[in-house]
């Protein structure tokens, strides 16, 4: 191994792959992203603009994208296999290429909690229930039927989150400040709508994100409605009725709404599971792959040359999962060097 | 001495009698409509007391003191004094003069309105004689007066700056009419004069000038002209004058007896108000003492507008200005002619229409009073402290209090303990006296029940209403500062004193313009510490921003009021910052840069 | 709706259904509410389709009223539910199959809470022995008889007589299928096609012709809700529900509603009267009701049972105008005639709901 | 027919049908209404609130869905002490807003 260059594999190349990939590079090193899709950027590369400043999220990707170009990029490629050797890893890849690797950075990111497992909301069944994804896809294309000059819209905050139901009892962090930047934006567009969040708890814990809320409330008059939403039903113009209780009034509530946006939760990334249990990495009981320790070391494994960058050991913003990515690229470095 | 015009009469008077007719007349109407518009009991009131003896003394010094030498200016800016003076007194000595002139040469002609005024002109005077010499000396020496008085102004128009005014009051056109048909009245009378002085006698004034004027003007017929113009500009004074700022001067001759007898506003818009709007000379003396007027665009807000906005009738203003205004009282306490701006906006307040009114009357205070029945523990006397609600939001100057009490040994008990009822003066301030009026019955039932013989207050927005508006006849209402000043000098409670410690003392609007209430405190105070003087103090204190008296300021739009207050406390660079009031110790705590206490907290931790 | 969405819920909400072989309990409310129905269960079953159904005279309710009106402890209803296990354990029968919703929710629950504490159930057998020497082996199945109507909706559908269609206009009627709350409320995974959209009415309606239609308040509770109906002073809030629910499926014009429950059928049809006599309001045409059937009522009636040996007469909203939709021939001379064909008595008319 | 009950009508709040014109026009004149946040301290610092249930907080929610009786029965215990100004932190001057609130008639309109 020594004088040998050591092969660092990251896998994923979202926004934490590939900024991991950037630093490991000013580095000296030569990581080799490995990504299950045919494009790099990840969930960010399908957003549209960025809370708190509302950058283009293309602008971050791109940017990242360009500074990685000289990275070994290996996209449409899965991970059919993972083990461990003596003093490192080998993946088996789908294209029939074996990977030896000194040190590998989990970048596998998140699943979007999937909407329609909340039946009593209708996603899937109801035309005009669509998630938050959904909703940021019509910002980036402006191409969906069921968004047409909404007069009356809601978003139901914690859609598979905070819902041991829905098998998920942590927050997902960014969704009370995307449902509000959401609901902003759709102001912005469609000014005369009347917009409702309902939400359980409001978590605007970031920079800026407070003076989200209160521009929401000031300027665009959104409506925010302290309840978790029962139940959807469908009317017989195709329009949802919505009820929940206003529990800050102690009644219950019920509206009709042209749209409904859910705001579906962070869960881990499945494949990260089942990769991190090949190579017997911990994984949580919240789902999400287990940090050797969550205050000091967390983009650190319990396995030696197993790290973690971003939103495969929770719910991360993403300025949290750039800073991640830089850390783990650190902790990689300082690894490596060790062991000479 | 002879008499030129043997008709006694040239047109030129005409304008003159003109503008004269129109304003006596107006005025004379106006003052009928003032008094006629009092309620009955303020209007007999009044008459009476234009025959008393007593009142006919103190109307006519006030009216001289006021009106013509304007003490209360000189007082204040001396510059902005003698101009005002100059010019009052200065005009009223020039028509004394003239009359003088008219019974001591002409006495057949006192009847003719126009011959004080036109004198020279229709009489030949020889400066020969010691009296004509020492009349016309002094026609000219106050003519010279006033003229100075006139330059000043003009310089103080261009330039405020130059007499010590930040800001003056932005004129509306007819003002301006008046205004410069007001400075062109006296160098015109100048010119007049001293065109005619070859004629009809001069003095140090009109006589060289009319050397001057002769030099390359020789022509006699150039002063009928300027008689003439003399003429035509007092008419346009006198008759632009009711519409104008200039109606201060005869309604603030009203405006002093009506005061001195008591009057108070009772209607938003007839009698004393509509006086007192009338009596404004829109000096805007008001804007820089205004405590809102840090923030420029509030300049707008202060008293003077008011004023102005109520001649106009422009509703939506007069709210606004009405709803803003912390009824801090300093405009009151600047105004030359004492325009009673909180009042006067608190009576706009009073006549807004609601559609819900808040109802009291079905509160049960039974609970609490028989709780203070029990403290009492079936002895009368002794000390009621009602802490009032924003010193439940500053339960340290409520613990400090009590402690004092203790240490003193007073036998006290609360009458809030678990939060009472409002005083009522919040309501007050908010136009809604007949509401407060019902709180005021709730709370005397419990004041009463109590058998106490002493209330005492550390709010003073509570203190002002217990003492102004609650029937506690036999109880004393005493303000916490006072009490404590008294019990420090009667050697119950032994203050340490701090070395080095200096303290300054921030009077509360409340207590202290609002009650007089401004030696005690300090006195208290010197027993802990060295106590300094802000910027401007007592009277001229400034609001501490917070004040419940403004409905619609917000609390981003109060922030700069805070730090000017703040700034004019500081100017010392005392150690501590000590108020009287729950209110300004919760406004100024936010935004202080050195520690802020109430008074009994300082005594509290030096005794 | 995107009806594909619906399809994918029902996929994962399959439970399995023995097809033959089951001990039947009664529901004790029923046999008064509509007598015919659990008759025409049996007897579609037994006679029809072939299958062997089990019922025995000892059984007693399963306790679950008593049990939802808060009057009996659990472990007391726990007790008489063994005791029913063991009559069909004597009978030689695994498969329970009950009548009422409550029944099969009250069976259900206690299966699951004894799963989830054995020593519960150890308790309740040796209560069991003691009290009437009998021991049980739990069901292996326990279904809702609406749940073996549901997989026997195609050979129903094969033996049909009527399609539920409009005979006029060709359309499929459209229906209001309304399942009792303690089918799959409680435990979702219990029901076929789940708690949201249970699809054990809505099968048996398609498969016969028919088209469900879908409403705001579909899932809300019929209002039945035992103590809020037990109680007179209560009894607005029961009604007040069922309004509610009328409310909302009136502007899709429903020709009929399915349930599967006992109570529901009972409140839906007779509030109908109740609400018109308070507010003259009525929800079906012309002034007429919106019949409200049981599912064994509806497959009889597609299997062309005469609705009067079916005891559509006993409801409240009169049934003619459905019938004469979908064609089905009926005498009107017979409708209150009785088993022996003498006149029972003919109930009084409404002021305001519109009957034959 | 007496049935010896009746219907009763319905306690949820329609958000398509309820008239909140008060509110409407209130927000108009302080916008600062829209800020709030629903923490109560406006509530629990109240004089009033003790004997009477008055609560700014459930006065600008209570206008929003509608129901008015309970908002006038809060409204007409307010003394205006301006604790509630005083402890907001969303610095809403809620005094003046129960004043504007006040000169408001059921339609909105202010009254003269």
């Amino acid at each position: 191994m020594v004088n040998r260059t050591p092969v660092i594999a990251i896998i994923g190349a979202g926004i934490a792959g590939l900024e991991a990939a950037r630093q490991l590079s000013a580095l000296g090193y030569k990581p080799i992203l490995i990504e299950k899709a045919p494009v790099t950027g990840g969930h960010v590369a399908e957003w549209n603009r960025l809370f708190p400043d509302m950058s283009p999220a293309a602008d971050l990707v791109q940017s990242l994208e360009a500074q990685t170009a000289k990275v070994r990029t290996m996209t449409s490629t899965e991970i059919l296999s993972i083990n461990r050797l003596k003093d490192g890893y080998s993946l088996v890849l789908s294209d029939g290429n074996i990977l030896i690797c000194q040190a590998v950075l989990f970048a596998t990111g998140f699943h979007l909690f999937d909407a329609s497992k909340k039946e009593e909301y209708g996603y899937g069944i109801y035309e005009r229930v669509i998630t938050n994804r959904d909703l940021e896809q019509w910002f980036n294309t402006r191409h969906d039927a069921r968004i047409h000059n909404p007069k009356a819209m809601g978003f139901v905050h914690c859609v598979g989150s905070r819902d041991i139901k829905a098998g998920n009892t942590q927050c997902s962090k960014v969704c009370c400040i995307t449902a509000i930047k959401q609901a902003i934006e759709i102001k912005e567009e469609f000014p005369d709508a009347e917009v409702y969040c309902f939400y359980m708890d409001l978590r605007l814990f970031g920079k800026k994100y407070e003076d989200f809320y209160i521009k929401a409330q000031r300027d665009h008059g959104i409506h925010f409605i302290r309840g978790r939403v029962s139940e959807v039903g469908e009317a017989i113009d195709g329009r949802v009725v919505v009820k929940a209780e206003d529990t800050l009034n102690g009644k219950p509530v019920k509206v009709t709404l042209d749209l409904l946006v859910l705001m579906a939760g962070i869960v881990c990334n499945p494949d990260a599971q089942h990769y991190a249990r090949e190579i017997g990495v911990a994984v949580d009981d919240d789902g999400f792959l287990k940090s050797r320790d969550n205050v000091a070391s967390i983009t650190e494994s319990s396995r030696p040359g197993v790290f973690f960058a971003g939103a495969c050991t929770g719910a991360k913003t993403v300025p949290e999962t750039l800073a991640e990515a830089r850390s783990a690229a650190l902790a990689i470095h300082q690894y490596l060097s060790k062991r000479g | 001495m002879r008499e030129r015009i043997a008709s006694h009469f040239d047109p030129f008077v005409i304008p003159f009698l003109i503008g004269m007719a129109f304003v006596l007349g107006y005025c004379l109407i106006a003052m009928i409509r003032v008094i006629a518009q009092l309620p009955k009991a303020d209007r007999k009131r009044f008459l009476v007391s234009l025959i008393t003896p007593k009142y006919i003394w103190i109307n006519i010094r006030d009216i001289f003191l006021n009106c013509l030498i304007h003490v209360k200016l000189w007082k204040r800016n001396r510059v902005l004094g003698f101009m005002h003076s100059s010019i009052a007194f200065g005009w009223f000595m020039i028509i004394l003069l003239g009359h003088l002139e008219v019974m001591l040469f002409v006495p057949e002609r006192i009847h003719l309105f126009y011959y004080p005024i036109f004198f020279n002109y229709f009489v030949a005077e020889t400066e020969s004689t010691i009296q004509g010499s020492l009349l016309m000396f002094l026609m000219d020496f106050f003519l010279l007066m006033i003229l100075s008085g006139i330059a000043i102004a003009i310089i103080k128009r261009f330039a405020s700056r130059i007499v010590g005014m930040r800001r003056t009051t932005r004129l509306s056109l007819l003002d301006q009419v008046g205004l410069y048909s007001l400075w062109a009245i006296f160098p015109l009378r100048l010119l007049a004069e001293s065109f005619t002085a070859h004629i009809s006698g001069g003095s140090f004034l009109t006589i060289p000038t009319n050397w001057v004027f002769r030099q390359f003007l020789g022509n006699d017929l150039n002063a009928l002209p300027t008689w003439w113009a003399y003429s035509i500009a007092l008419c346009v004074f006198m008759c632009v004058l009711p519409f104008t700022r200039y109606m201060h001067i005869p309604a603030e001759m009203l405006l002093i007896p009506m005061r001195n007898a008591g009057i108070r506003i009772r209607h938003p818009r007839k009698g004393f108000a509509l006086l007192e709007v009338y009596s404004c000379p829109g000096c805007g003396v008001c804007i820089d003492a205004c405590p809102m007027s840090v923030r420029k665009a509030n300049c707008k807000d202060c008293t003077v507008y008011l004023n102005r906005q109520l001649r106009r009738g422009n509703e939506r203003r007069i709210e606004e200005i009405s709803d803003k205004c912390l009824l801090c009282g300093k405009c009151t306490a600047v105004c030359q002619v004492g325009a009673q701006g909180p009042e006067l906006r608190v009576a706009q307040r009073e006549r807004r229409k609601y559609a819900l009114s808040p109802s009291f009357a079905g509160i049960n205070v039974r609970p609490m009073a028989s709780a203070v029945v029990n403290g009492a523990g079936g002895e009368s006397g002794g000390v009621l402290y009602f802490a009032g609600c924003m010193t439940q939001l500053t339960p340290s100057i409520r613990r400090a209090t009590t402690s004092l009490l203790d240490k003193a040994g007073v036998r006290w008990q609360m009458m809030d303990p678990d939060g009472g009822l409002c005083c009522g003066r919040p309501l007050m301030m908010a136009g809604r006296s007949e509401q407060a009026r019902e709180l005021i019955a709730k709370n005397l039932e419990i004041i009463r029940a109590s058998g106490c013989d002493t209330l005492l207050l550390s709010c003073p927005i509570c203190y002002r209403i217990f003492k102004e508006e609650y029937a506690l006849e036999g109880i004393r209402v005493v303000h916490h500062s006072v009490f404590f000043q008294e019990l420090i000098a009667a050697g119950k409670l032994q203050v340490q004193r701090e070395d080095g410690l200096k303290l300054v003392w921030h009077d509360p609007c409340e207590l202290g313009r609002g009650c007089g209430i401004y030696d005690e405190p300090r006195a208290a105070l010197a027993a802990a510490g060295e106590v300094i003087e802000a910027g401007k103090h007592h009277a001229e204190s400034i609001c501490c921003g917070g004040s419940l008296g403004s409905l619609t300021l917000s609390f981003e739009q109060r922030r700069p009021m805070v730090q000017n207050a703040l700034d004019n406390l500081t100017v010392e660079n005392p150690s501590e910052i000590v108020t009287g009031c729950p209110l300004c110790l919760a406004t100024f705590v936010r935004a202080a840069d050195r520690p802020v206490r109430d008074i009994a907290e300082v005594l509290d931790s030096h005794s | 709706m995107i009806y594909q969405g619906k399809q994918k819920i029902w996929a994962d909400y399959q439970k399995e259904i023995p097809d033959n072989h089951w001990f039947y309990v009664r529901s004790c409310i029923r046999q008064n509410f509509f007598p015919a129905s659990e008759k025409y269960f049996l007897k579609i079953c037994r006679d029809m389709l072939g299958r062997d159904i089990y019922e025995s005279e000892h059984h007693t309710t399963c306790a679950g009223i008593a049990y939802h009106c808060d009057t009996i402890p659990q472990e007391t209803a726990m007790t008489v539910v063994a005791r029913q296990f063991a009559l069909m354990t004597e009978a030689g029968y695994d498969n329970l199959v009950t009548s009422c919703i409550t029944s099969f929710g009250n069976y259900t629950e206690i299966l699951e809470t004894w799963r989830e504490f054995p020593e519960l159930e150890a308790r309740i057998r040796e209560d069991l022995w003691k009290a009437c020497r009998r021991e049980f082996n739990k069901p292996k199945y326990v279904a809702h008889a609406s749940d073996l109507m549901y997989k026997l909706r195609g050979e129903i559908a094969e033996r049909a007589q009527f399609q539920l269609v409009h005979r006029a206009t060709g359309e499929p009627l459209r229906i209001v299928e309304h399942i009792g709350c303690h089918y799959s409320k409680m435990f979702p995974h219990k029901g076929v096609g789940g708690a949201e959209y249970p699809c054990v009415l809505s099968g048996m309606a398609e498969a016969w012709g028919g088209q469900v239609i879908d409403y705001p308040e579909r899932r809300h509770c019929c209002g039945f809700g035992f103590r809020q109906y037990f109680v007179k002073a209560n009894r607005g809030y029961s009604l007040s529900n069922t309004h509610k629910k009328f409310e909302s499926m009136e502007p899709y014009h429903p020709d009929m509603i399915i349930t599967n429950c006992p109570g529901c059928p009972y409140f839906l049809d007779r509030w109908q009267y109740v609400i018109s006599e308070m507010n003259g309001k009525t929800y079906g045409q012309n002034g007429y009701g919106i019949p409200a059937l049981t599912y064994e009522e509806l497959a009889g009636l597609v299997l062309g049972v005469d609705p009067w040996d079916l005891g559509l007469q006993v409801h409240q909203v009169a049934v003619e105008p459905l019938l004469d939709k979908i064609g089905i021939p009926y005498d009107p001379a017979r409708k209150y005639l009785g088993m022996d064909e003498k006149k029972i008595m003919t109930p009084g008319l409404p002021t305001s709901l519109k009957c034959c | 027919m007496d049935f010896g009950f009746k219907l009763s009508p319905s306690s949820a709040v329609n958000l398509d049908t309820v008239d909140h014109a008060r509110y409407d026009r209130l927000v108009r004149l302080e916008p600062d209404a829209l800020t709030c946040i629903g923490c109560g301290s406006c509530s629990a610092t109240c004089t009033a609130a003790p004997w009477s249930g008055m609560s700014v907080r459930k006065v600008i929610l209570g206008l929003q869905r509608g129901r008015d009786d309970e908002v006038d029965a809060m409204l007409s215990r307010c003394m205006l002490c301006g604790k509630c100004t005083m402890v907001c932190p969303r610095g809403i001057n809620t005094r003046h807003l129960i004043l504007t609130l006040c000169r408001l008639n059921r339609k909105g309109e202010v009254v003269r």
